[in-house]
């Protein structure tokens, strides 16, 4: 309520209308949620300056869903209902849009989805701005076996025990046995959530990982992966002999961390600060200063990464989409939303045709020792999204225009 | 006899506590147990009631076998216990304390459905009466005096209308007037229940010993007799009584 | 003897003292001579161990004040009572249970006035042999009578100026209560020791005493010499 | 001027509750939404009786009463899943073609009904039972129980067990074939909630204040003195501790349907800690006052995080404080000394006029 | 004789001639490596280089590999580990030959990265190095570098690896390196050996320096290019040791490992089961004391950010311990004092505390932040050939051995922890015996904080700085004070480094996750056999 006050006085007279922004900032998520919500505040100010949308200034109503389910639904049955919201930004983790996913359903409302997830879903009331799998996983693993990336040959497939990870390694299991790679050569391994210790685990690594060859496909989340990198280097593995390719490590976590036995090793995202495009030298300019000026902890030392980025992005593709319709019901914007492009700071991107998700770029990087990825490749063009996996789920699709959602392919 | 103890044999760490070779108590038998500080007698207790386990022996209780039983079986078998330090309920009222220990059917169905008839509110009352406990009825037990706890559990004893009562010290500080009452008291109940006493007071045990006492030194059964032959036993004074019993000479 | 020509050691003057609501010492005075002990009798539950605890601090004053020495000790807390030269064997013996015999006479000298006094242990194996066998041993496993000795000991290697005793023998041996009262009367004689002890046993107490007190509700209603305590004189209190 | 007091608090809990709450939604001022999470404060405040008795009255400190909730939610969650499809999505996407066996019986909604009830209480009487015959008791039950609802946690978040793992189970539509989006069924479910909270009110008030009761008060003051009073202590504790169990279970059955949501989050050692933490707040030992503290803490959550995002966690960790500081016993402990204060007050004036 | 010598003199002039051709073609392909004209020429420079193998080349292909390989006029430098205390590096030349770099006074050159010019290798290319790395890793300054080297040295008919071996083993330096290194010379000599007495006396030297590949390398000799069975049995015989000692040298590991995270949680154990012992209550706020500390550390390594090496955490144990104590005191002064008869009431005050500190760190810190390693704590000791054993983890390990030390030493050795055991069991009775309860109360507050402080400080070694990574520990915590028996320090020790060995062998049978649900319930079921703790008060004052 404190920010809303702040981004009203910029144009008090004008007419608002209200967004919801539902990011954790307490609790084990606030860690990686907090940055989303400081880009879409980011986003919104800069509408507003802009003059607004659709000739009202934007009003967020932030709420605090605590990392806690229950509330996430909670607080949006309360945007939704209480406060009318026409958008709502928000959720990181698969168990809080899922959550909130009937909320949204039985109210009509609209969530954009800003992270990388395991697709496998197909809401009518969700706009899925991160990743699906064939937009991150996939490539991900053709490039370790490729002969530019290393000619990669055994995987370990390392994860915290969620549905992501889980999800996310049967989809690269798939991948990796219709590639040839012999089922003993893929190991796939759970820790549970906040994991700190990792000494077994790196034995079992250093192990498989003896006659050269294998690489990690890693879904550690959150803040095991401090002590997963460090116990890595400390038992004596490094990039050269075993790189880790991660899927949920971006600058953001890197921000402060002690990056010199991080250094080599991979990550696999659509967007990378590094990238130097002009407009998100912009973007990542214009963050460092957001944040400086708002006395955000971090100030001007703040990076940008995928999520922020497409947290940044769904409020302008939202903005967009409204005034392309010219209104702000929901079911005009999410027509409007079909095709949309913008372009963002990772370039230009485009809504899918037929489905609420983005195709995008999508880059492997690798970490330098300020925390910064140097991209290693790069796919040519955009990557559509498929949110159902063709190689688990190769009978189905969404499709929301011509479909009604989810429908089973001939 | 009642309780029957064989050969019970006690240690704590190595050490001795206990080495009884035979005690026993028959029906309706005030019976004393004396002996210098750390003879083993509240050992002893402990041992009758279930709180501390024998390293080897036999305690029979109307022919049965109770080493090894729970306390609860014990105490529902009919033997009741006053400890040395007074212990009560001390965050329930008085009257709860006395109306938890009423002989009844003690499980959860009889509890959850029990009511106060008049046969047992009277019998609460006239205990209490007895006890002089009527006029803090209503007061927390944690806040009585030592002297009224030491009663309170003696009225607890009473309530549970136990065959073998187990009194450690009742009369440890109380003036000699109370002491002479809770004398009294003993006495009475002694008409109906067996009693173990166990006191320091010497002129108290006068008044109450009226059959054996038992004098036990260093967890050993020294000697058994009137209160005669012990206070005039040449080891009982050495070891206990002391060179010239003052007390004793006073009477 | 002739008490009104010797400062008294401690005086109680119109103490009130309560458990929260319940107000028990109503006005209570007492005065005590250098070098005696002082009894305070009564029957149970009329405040004597409270009074007790009011004088050591461990209950509030309301009202009235305590002097030890000439010196105001009304608001001071416990352990500076300790540290002038107050020691106190409380009923119930209060052995930190789980410390050793050797560790609970250690604590005694906490309260002694020169910091690097050493432990007595000759003279206190001398009055409580049964200590000395079980110096290793955790105080909370002594029996009754060998906890209340433990802790009149452990009073006792403060070497404190005033000792206050609740019941002491309460619980004790009939020999060694007896050898506890001559102890008691050699300290006083030898060191100039003053005793406030809490007694029920008139006959330990006529034994010891020098001056008496009888205690009722609250207040002192009665006191006199060693001389005057008997039976007969208690008689008419007791019985209320 | 006790029994005053008491309907006092009764009068004034189901004014507010059961007549201007929902006449305030029914005049429009207050959403279904609000009218819903009340419904669900409810739920907690019945679980919250569960732990008052168990530890208040009892002084037996279990951290596991989030877990009977949780399976209580489960429970029926599961119906409501097989209520929309026969085959969850989250089965159907790990291959797996049957519905598992212990899925079965809650395609009925009575033998849900049993079920939810008997799995905890039965569960309760076992972990009670190895517990409590071998003397486990005060901290050391608490971290026992504590760890055995972590190591549930962690079995709940496993896909293999066919619980929908970290996502749990969601997305319900019908209950016994009403409409749960429906904003009737969502007032009937509120009155409901509170019908049950007032009864599992009735009813512990009728345990504390039997016989029972005082057992319990006694086996918290002095467990062996109780056993030498010969009372089988164990039995008693069992028994309540299957009656907090049972609490807690219809607390997350009524919980569920209101909410929409259950996942294992619901049982995390913070979901744990936070149950207990209500009843302390409200008055440990004082059944009004677990009510009100489980009411009030709930309410602050919510309310706080939505205005105060930032520094919600501020005002509640300062209310627990200072609520420990300044009122000895919680909440209701509060209104009983600021009733007595005033009181003093107004019995000081009357004696200075006089 | 006379043909022999003529042939042996060619050969020697074609070594030559290759040699100085090689030469040529080396600083050819340098230049063409440091300003490729495209990609492709680049990879193939490389390519190229990584094919002939010329050791003058190796410093620079080693600072490809390390990526630290800078332009400065056009020289092909890189940069000495560790910079001064301004951020800047001491610099050498790699090529054509390594000599560190001066200034006009003589002085060693220092410049910081920014002054350098990056030579950006893509990471294919630096693929392309993979195979060669060990080979010019045997030049590498770092002896621990050259002993991973030898151990990964493939190829080694090669008579120009033989050869780079010889050479660099007979300038071996460093006792370790020299060992291994002769070792894989025996290696060589094992496959050219003609009779079965020296085969076996070199497959004995192999099996006896063992290393990485040994067995691999035993196995393969024994099932191929053995010369007779004798020798192949025996070479195997020797491999299947090795294997078997493998395993047990994982054995070592694994105890290691639970002796590590033991320790880890014996440390904040320590302070959990004294304050407890005090305030009589789960101090809910123990985990965000270790937060504390660990935030403290985090500062003074952002205070230290200008260099000062390890200073900043040698600075940092005590400092932590201060912090974490001072916070912890002036919460006994503001909050606890008021409530020490009164356990239940703690519980809930800490819990709010706990709340309040966790957001507080929130919003200073915002969020996943950590400590960087200190050098001397970095990598670990190679303890056995397959052994390494991390140094960060031997100091955690031995930091609370001291811990435990001098919290006996305090406890029980001394006045101050005699009154605060005393204080501990009976707070009116020690007030009555002169101990001043309340400073030992806060003491002793200062102490169980200081101790979380510490620990957490120690744990920034292994893991991160979160506001809320008190909780990840705390549950464990608790777990190894009451199996150990509250207020036991022997029982905490024992069980803590229990739960540790127990949690890693489970993790060896099981997943992590099944792993941590066994040890719960294993827990559980110990304290049906021992429900008061491992160490049980026995006797009466058990009874309480
Ligand atoms: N757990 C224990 N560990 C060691 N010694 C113990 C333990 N329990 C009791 N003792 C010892 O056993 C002996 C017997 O104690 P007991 O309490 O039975 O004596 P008592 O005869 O009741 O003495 P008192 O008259 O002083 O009450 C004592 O010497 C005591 O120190
Ligand atoms: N903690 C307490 N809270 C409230 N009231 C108390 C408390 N302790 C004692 N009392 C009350 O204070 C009164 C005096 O108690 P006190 O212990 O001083 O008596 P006493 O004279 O020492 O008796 P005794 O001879 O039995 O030891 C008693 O009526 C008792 O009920
Ligand atoms: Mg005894
Ligand atoms: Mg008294």
């Amino acid at each position: 309520a404190s920010k809303s006050a702040s981004t009203d006085s910029t144009a008090t007279s004008k007419e608002t209308v209200k967004i919801g922004v539902l990011h954790s900032l307490s609790g084990t998520m606030a860690i990686s949620e907090v940055s989303l919500k400081d880009a879409v505040q980011m986003a919104v100010d800069e509408i507003n300056a802009k003059g607004g949308v659709l000739g009202k200034q934007i009003e967020p109503v932030i709420v605090d869903p605590a990392s806690d389910w229950d509330l996430f639904a909670e607080k949006a049955k309360e945007l939704l209902i209480d406060k009318k919201v026409s958008a709502v930004f928000g959720c990181w983790t698969s168990v809080s849009r899922k959550s909130v996913l009937p909320v949204f359903e039985q109210n009509n409302g609209l969530l954009f989805y800003p992270v990388q997830y395991e697709g496998e879903e197909c809401s009518n009331s969700v706009i899925y701005t991160g990743a699906t799998p064939n937009q991150q996983l996939i490539p991900a693993a053709e490039y370790l076996m490729s002969e530019k990336g290393g000619g990669y040959k055994k995987f370990y497939l390392l994860g915290t025990d969620y549905v992501f990870p889980r999800t996310a390694n049967k989809i690269l299991k798939a991948y990796l046995l219709s590639k040839g790679i012999p089922k003993e050569n893929i190991i796939e391994e759970y820790t549970p959530f906040h994991h700190q210790d990792y000494q077994t685990i790196i034995s079992k690594i250093k192990r498989f990982a003896a006659d050269g060859k294998a690489c990690i496909l890693s879904t550690i989340n959150g803040d095991s992966n401090v002590p997963f990198y460090k116990e890595f280097a400390n038992q004596g593995l490094s990039a050269a002999t075993c790189p880790i390719m991660a899927f949920s490590v971006a600058e953001d976590e890197l921000r402060s961390m002690d990056t010199e036995f991080l250094v080599g090793h991979l990550a696999a995202w659509n967007y990378f600060q590094s990238n130097d495009l002009p407009e998100n030298k912009k973007f990542v300019d214009d963050f460092k200063a957001f944040c400086a000026k708002k006395g955000l902890p971090g100030g001007d030392k703040r990076v940008t990464d995928d999520p922020i980025c497409w947290a940044y992005t769904g409020v302008y593709l939202w903005a967009k989409a409204a005034e392309k319709a010219g209104s702000f019901d929901v079911s005009k914007v999410r027509n409007a939303l079909y095709s949309l492009e913008f372009n963002s700071p990772d370039g230009l991107v485009k809504m899918d045709a037929r489905n609420h998700h983005l195709a995008k770029p999508v880059v492997i990087g690798e970490i330098k020792p300020d925390g910064q990825f140097d991209i290693l490749w790069k796919s040519e063009g955009l990557v559509d999204p498929q949110p159902w996996s063709p190689l688990t789920s190769p009978d189905k699709d969404c499709d929301w225009v011509n479909h009604n959602g989810t429908y089973a392919k001939k | 006899m009642l309780l029957t103890v064989n050969n019970l044999s006690v240690s704590f760490g190595g050490v001795h506590a206990l080495n009884l070779d035979h005690f026993s108590v028959g029906e309706k038998e005030l019976r004393v147990i004396i002996g210098p500080n750390g003879a083993g007698k509240s050992t002893l207790l402990d041992i009758i009631c279930g709180k501390t386990r024998a390293d080897s022996g036999e305690v029979t209780f109307k022919g049965k076998q109770i080493l090894g039983k729970n306390e609860v079986t014990i105490a529902e078998m009919g033997i009741g216990r006053k400890f040395q330090k007074p212990s009560i309920f001390p965050e329930l009222t008085v009257y709860d304390n006395l109306l938890l220990a009423v002989k009844t059917k003690k499980d959860i169905f009889s509890t959850l459905f029990f009511r106060v008839t008049p046969a047992i509110a009277d019998r609460i009352h006239s205990v209490a009466m007895r006890l002089q406990l009527n006029g803090v009825m209503y007061k927390l037990a944690g806040a009585l005096a030592h002297g009224q706890k030491q009663w309170l559990e003696i009225a607890i004893v009473m309530l549970q209308d136990p065959t073998l009562m187990l009194i450690d010290e009742p009369a440890a500080g109380m003036s000699d007037e109370e002491t002479e009452k809770t004398g009294g008291l003993l006495l009475e109940l002694a008409k109906t229940h067996s009693i173990i006493v166990i006191e320091h007071d010497m002129k108290f045990i006068e008044q109450i010993a009226n059959n054996l006492v038992t004098v036990l030194v260093r967890g050993k059964r020294l000697m058994e007799g009137t209160f005669d032959e012990v206070k005039n036993d040449q080891r009982v004074i050495d070891c206990y009584l002391g060179r010239s019993n003052a007390q004793l000479e006073t009477l | 003897m002739n008490h009104a020509y010797t400062a008294p050691i401690l005086s109680v003057n119109q103490l009130v003292a309560a458990y929260g609501q319940s107000t028990i010492l109503r006005g209570t005075t007492l005065s005590m001579q250098k070098g005696a002990i002082t009894t305070v009798m009564g029957r149970n539950g009329v405040g004597k161990t409270t009074l007790l605890k009011t004088i050591m601090g461990l209950l509030p004053v309301q009202e009235g004040t305590i002097t030890f020495n000439n010196q105001d000790i009304t608001k001071i807390p416990s352990h500076k009572k300790a540290k002038i030269g107050i020691a106190y064997v409380p009923q119930g013996r209060e052995i930190i249970p789980k410390l050793s015999v050797y560790e609970n006479l250690q604590l005694g000298l906490i309260a002694h006035a020169d910091k690097n006094a050493k432990l007595p242990e000759e003279e206190i194996y001398h009055l409580f042999p049964i200590l000395k066998d079980f110096r290793k041993r955790a105080g909370g496993n002594l029996s009754g009578g060998q906890q209340q000795q433990l802790a009149i000991a452990r009073a006792l290697v403060s070497n404190p100026t005033l000792l206050l005793l609740d019941e002491p023998t309460e619980g004790i041996q009939p020999s060694i209560a007896q050898e506890i009262g001559s102890i008691l009367q050699k300290l006083v004689k030898e060191k100039g020791l003053s005793v406030l002890l809490v007694e029920q046993k008139i006959d330990f107490a006529t034994q010891v005493t020098d001056h008496y007190y009888f205690m009722d509700r609250g207040k002192m209603v009665m006191d006199g010499g060693a001389e005057e305590l008997n039976h007969k004189a208690l008689e008419k209190y007791i019985s209320v | 001027m006790k029994t005053n007091n008491s309907s006092l608090y009764y009068i004034l809990f189901i004014a507010i509750f059961a007549i201007l709450l929902p006449a305030g939604h029914l005049s429009g001022f207050l959403s279904i939404n609000t009218i819903s999470i009340w419904g669900r404060y409810f739920c907690f405040a019945i679980a919250a009786l569960g732990i008052d008795l168990i530890w208040g009255y009892t002084g037996i400190l279990s951290m596991c009463q989030a877990f009977f909730f949780c399976l209580g939610s489960y429970g029926i969650a599961m119906h409501l899943v097989l209520q929309k499809t026969a085959l969850p999505d989250f089965m159907v996407w790990n291959k797996i073609t049957t519905l598992p066996f212990f899925w079965q019986p809650f395609n009925s909604f009575s033998l849900t009904v049993i079920l939810c009830m008997l799995i905890p209480a039965a569960l309760a009487f076992l972990i009670g039972f190895v517990l409590f015959k071998s003397r486990i008791k005060g901290v050391y039950m608490a971290i026992i129980t504590q760890a055995l609802t972590l190591a549930m946690w962690l079995i709940f978040l496993r896909n293999e067990t066919n619980l929908g793992g970290t996502n749990g189970l969601t997305d319900f539509k019908t209950l016994l074939g009403f409409d749960l989006a429906n904003t009737q069924v969502k007032l009937a479910l509120y009155f409901i909630s509170f019908t049950v909270l007032c009864l599992a009110y009735m009813a512990c008030h009728r345990i504390t204040r039997s016989k029972f009761g005082k057992v319990l008060q006694a086996i918290r003051d002095s467990e062996s003195r109780v056993s030498y009073t010969a009372y089988h202590t164990v039995n008693f504790k069992l028994a309540v501790f299957v009656v907090a169990a049972l609490l807690a279970a219809v607390g997350g059955m009524l919980y569920l349907p209101q909410t929409g949501i259950i996942t294992p989050g619901r049982m995390d050692v913070k979901a744990s800690v936070e149950m207990v933490m209500w009843v302390a707040l409200g008055g440990r030992g004082n059944l009004k006052g677990a009510v009100i503290g489980a009411l009030l803490v709930n309410f602050l959550y919510s309310v706080c995080t939505s205005w105060f995002p930032d520094s919600w966690l501020f005002i509640l960790g300062f209310l627990f404080v200072i609520t420990v500081l300044y009122f000895d016993k919680g909440l209701i402990g509060l209104v009983t000394t600021l009733r007595a204060r005033i009181g003093n007050l107004y019995l000081k004036t009357a004696q200075t006029t006089n | 004789m006379k043909n022999s010598l003529k042939f042996g003199w060619i050969l020697l002039l074609l070594l030559v001639a290759m040699a100085s051709r090689a030469q040529d073609s080396s600083s050819l392909y340098v230049a063409q490596l440091l300003h490729p004209q495209s990609d492709s020429v680049r990879t193939h420079a490389i390519g190229r280089l990584v094919a002939l193998r010329i050791p003058a080349t190796f410093p620079l292909l080693m600072a490809i590999n390390d990526k630290k390989l800078y332009l400065l006029d056009n020289q092909a430098i890189t940069i000495d580990g560790k910079p001064s205390d301004e951020e800047k590096y001491r610099l050498h030349r790699v090529y054509p030959d390594t000599r560190p770099l001066h200034n006009s006074s003589g002085d060693p050159l220092l410049l910081s990265l920014s002054q350098l010019k990056t030579v950006d290798i893509p990471r294919a290319d630096r693929l392309l190095l993979l195979p060669i790395a060990p080979l010019f890793n045997l030049y590498s300054p770092d002896a621990q570098k050259r002993i991973q080297a030898y151990g990964q040295l493939t190829d080694l008919q090669d008579p120009q690896v033989q050869k780079i071996l010889a050479d660099v083993v007979s300038k071996e330096t460093d006792y370790n390196a020299l060992r291994i290194g002769k070792e894989s010379l025996y290696a060589i000599q094992l496959h050219t050996a003609k009779n079965e007495a020296t085969a076996k006396a070199y497959i004995d030297s192999i099996a006896r320096n063992w290393s990485d590949n040994a067995s691999a390398l035993l196995t393969a000799y024994g099932s191929g290019k053995a010369f007779n069975t004798n020798t192949a049995n025996y070479a195997i015989e020797k491999a299947k040791q090795l294997e078997s000692k493998y395993d047990n040298l994982q054995r070592i590991q694994n105890l290691f490992s639970g002796l590590s995270l033991g320790s880890i949680l014996i440390l904040i154990a320590l302070g959990l089961s004294i304050v407890y012992g005090l305030a009589g209550v789960i101090n809910m706020a123990h985990g965000e004391f270790m937060m504390i500390g660990a935030y403290t550390t985090y500062c003074i390594q952002m205070l230290f950010s200008r260099g000062y090496g390890d200073w900043f955490f040698i600075i940092s144990l005590p400092l932590s311990f201060i912090v974490a104590g001072l916070m912890g005191l002036i919460l006994e002064r503001l909050v606890i004092r008021h409530l020490y008869s009164k356990p239940l009431e703690s519980l809930l005050a800490t819990w709010g505390i706990s709340l309040i500190l966790v957001q507080t760190a929130r919003l200073i810190f915002g969020d996943l932040t950590a400590v960087k390693t200190p050098q001397l704590l970095a990598g670990g000791w190679q303890a056995a050939p397959h052994l390494t054993l991390p140094y960060n983890r031997i100091f955690i390990i031995a930091l609370t051995a001291v811990m435990v030390l001098l919290t006996y030493l305090m406890l029980f050795k001394t006045k101050l922890g005699l009154q605060i055991r005393a204080v501990t069991q009976n707070r009116q009775m020690s007030a009555c015996l002169g101990v001043e309860t309340r400073r030992i109360a806060a003491v002793t507050f200062f102490i169980g904080s200081g101790l979380a402080g510490l620990a957490g400080c120690a744990i920034t070694l292994i893991g991160n700085v979160v506001p809320d990574m008190g909780q990840t520990y705390i549950v464990d915590s608790f777990l190894v004070v009451v199996t150990g028996g509250v207020g036991k320090l022997a029982g905490t020790i024992v069980s803590g480094l229990g739960i540790g060995f127990f949690t890693k062998i489970s993790e060896a049978f099981f997943q992590a996750v099944y792993g941590k649900v066994f040890i719960l319930l294993f827990i559980m079921l110990f304290m049906q056999y021992k429900p008061k703790g491992l160490f049980p008060d026995k006797g009466r004052i058990a009874e309480e």
